[in-house]
């Protein structure tokens, strides 16, 4: 079975997309959920971003099994 | 487990005497360490700063500020945290961070807070728009070399 | 230069909350760092402290909080130091020091705190004398190997 | 000429003098005041103190001219 995924954008980054929030069907894994995402708004690739899976970093690519939200996120920047 | 972390707007003075008067009795507390963050008016190359908004990923940064409270009770022999975070926009000379440390006594209530503070400012997925007088912006970069 | 230091009895919130709404009017202010020292309850081998009684040699104490000042706005890039310490007595929760560090950025503010609180502690002629309920009383004691 | 100085007890020494100050006429140093101080209250050799000379802290004799201060002070334990 192949994952739905809520795609969110914060900050500065929400500016490049325009949006705040997409959804992406039938993805198999992290890394495609970013292929897919940098292929629509190909500004991206020009900031650091970070990116969460179910509201925790990751650093690699993760397998998804179901439903999950990701998360685009430019550095911190709180305080 | 409290769950709050995010005040809409600037936090007022108010509001940080009530958490002051609160820990009065608390006699096993002998010290307590708060840190109030500001928004500076700073003169930047886009124009003079009028404000900071501030946006999060509120739900991940309850997650994040759950286990940073955790392991800062597993590391120091302290009473209690407290951190709130503005949302919205904070115009200078509004608190936009207010963490507060009580221990019995003032090492652990120092080191705890510096800790909390680096790990707020690094952890928390928060975000300040920095607005500028003539209708600009820029984003606020937390500097990485920055210890607290 | 301001020569107060001293307040008889407890350091009030409202005190307290005074001093940081005043802060909020120098926008060049990022990070203010608070220290406030509260009185414990604590069990001891005399009784139970019901509060502490504070005397000091207040001119010296001034004339070295003036030394102690100046020597940290040389060491650190802050805008405001304000120390002020209860006489007379202070009960369990009251509030006998209000130590306020005001930096652009936190590092500083948050060093300079720590220096002033362990010079406070350690330069300051000023003496607690722990009253017990059961009418007695022992002399506090700062231990020499506590860092701030 | 010989120094006329006011000799202050603070804290915890105050309650073994059972006086806050005292005036010694005619002493030429700090070591001559702590003598005369230490023989009119012998109690004070049980307990550990620091001197401060016209607010200063002194860790060696020092020679009096006019009219000082001397302070006989417990250890500090502010805050």
């Amino acid at each position: 079975m192949k994952a739905e995924v809520e795609v969110l954008f914060f900050g500065l980054l929400s500016e490049i997309t325009r949006e705040t929030s997409i959804r992406i069907w039938d993805v198999a894994d992290t890394n495609s959920v970013e292929n897919i995402v940098i292929n629509r708004y190909p500004a991206l690739r020009n900031y650091n971003y970070l990116i969460a899976l179910d509201k925790q970093l990751i650093n690699e690519n993760r397998l998804l099994v179901s439903e999950h939200t990701i998360a685009f996120m430019p550095p911190f920047s709180g305080g | 487990m409290r769950r709050s972390l995010f005040i809409q707007g600037p936090i007022s003075v108010a509001f940080i005497s009530a958490q002051i008067r609160k820990h009065q009795f608390k006699t096993d507390i002998g010290a307590n360490q708060i840190f109030l963050g500001q928004v500076r008016a700073d003169q930047t190359t886009n124009g003079l700063v009028t404000g900071i908004e501030y946006t999060a990923y509120e739900q991940m940064a309850l997650d994040i500020m759950e286990e940073i409270r955790a392991s800062l009770f597993e590391k120091y022999p302290i009473r209690c945290i407290h951190v709130y975070h503005s949302l919205g926009l904070v115009k200078p000379g509004g608190c936009s961070l207010f963490i507060y440390v009580s221990a019995a006594h003032s090492e652990a209530a120092f080191f705890a807070c510096q800790e909390l503070l680096s790990k707020v400012k690094k952890q928390l997925p928060i975000w300040g728009k920095e607005v500028m007088d003539k209708q600009q912006y820029q984003w606020k970069v937390n500097t990485m070399t920055e210890s607290v």
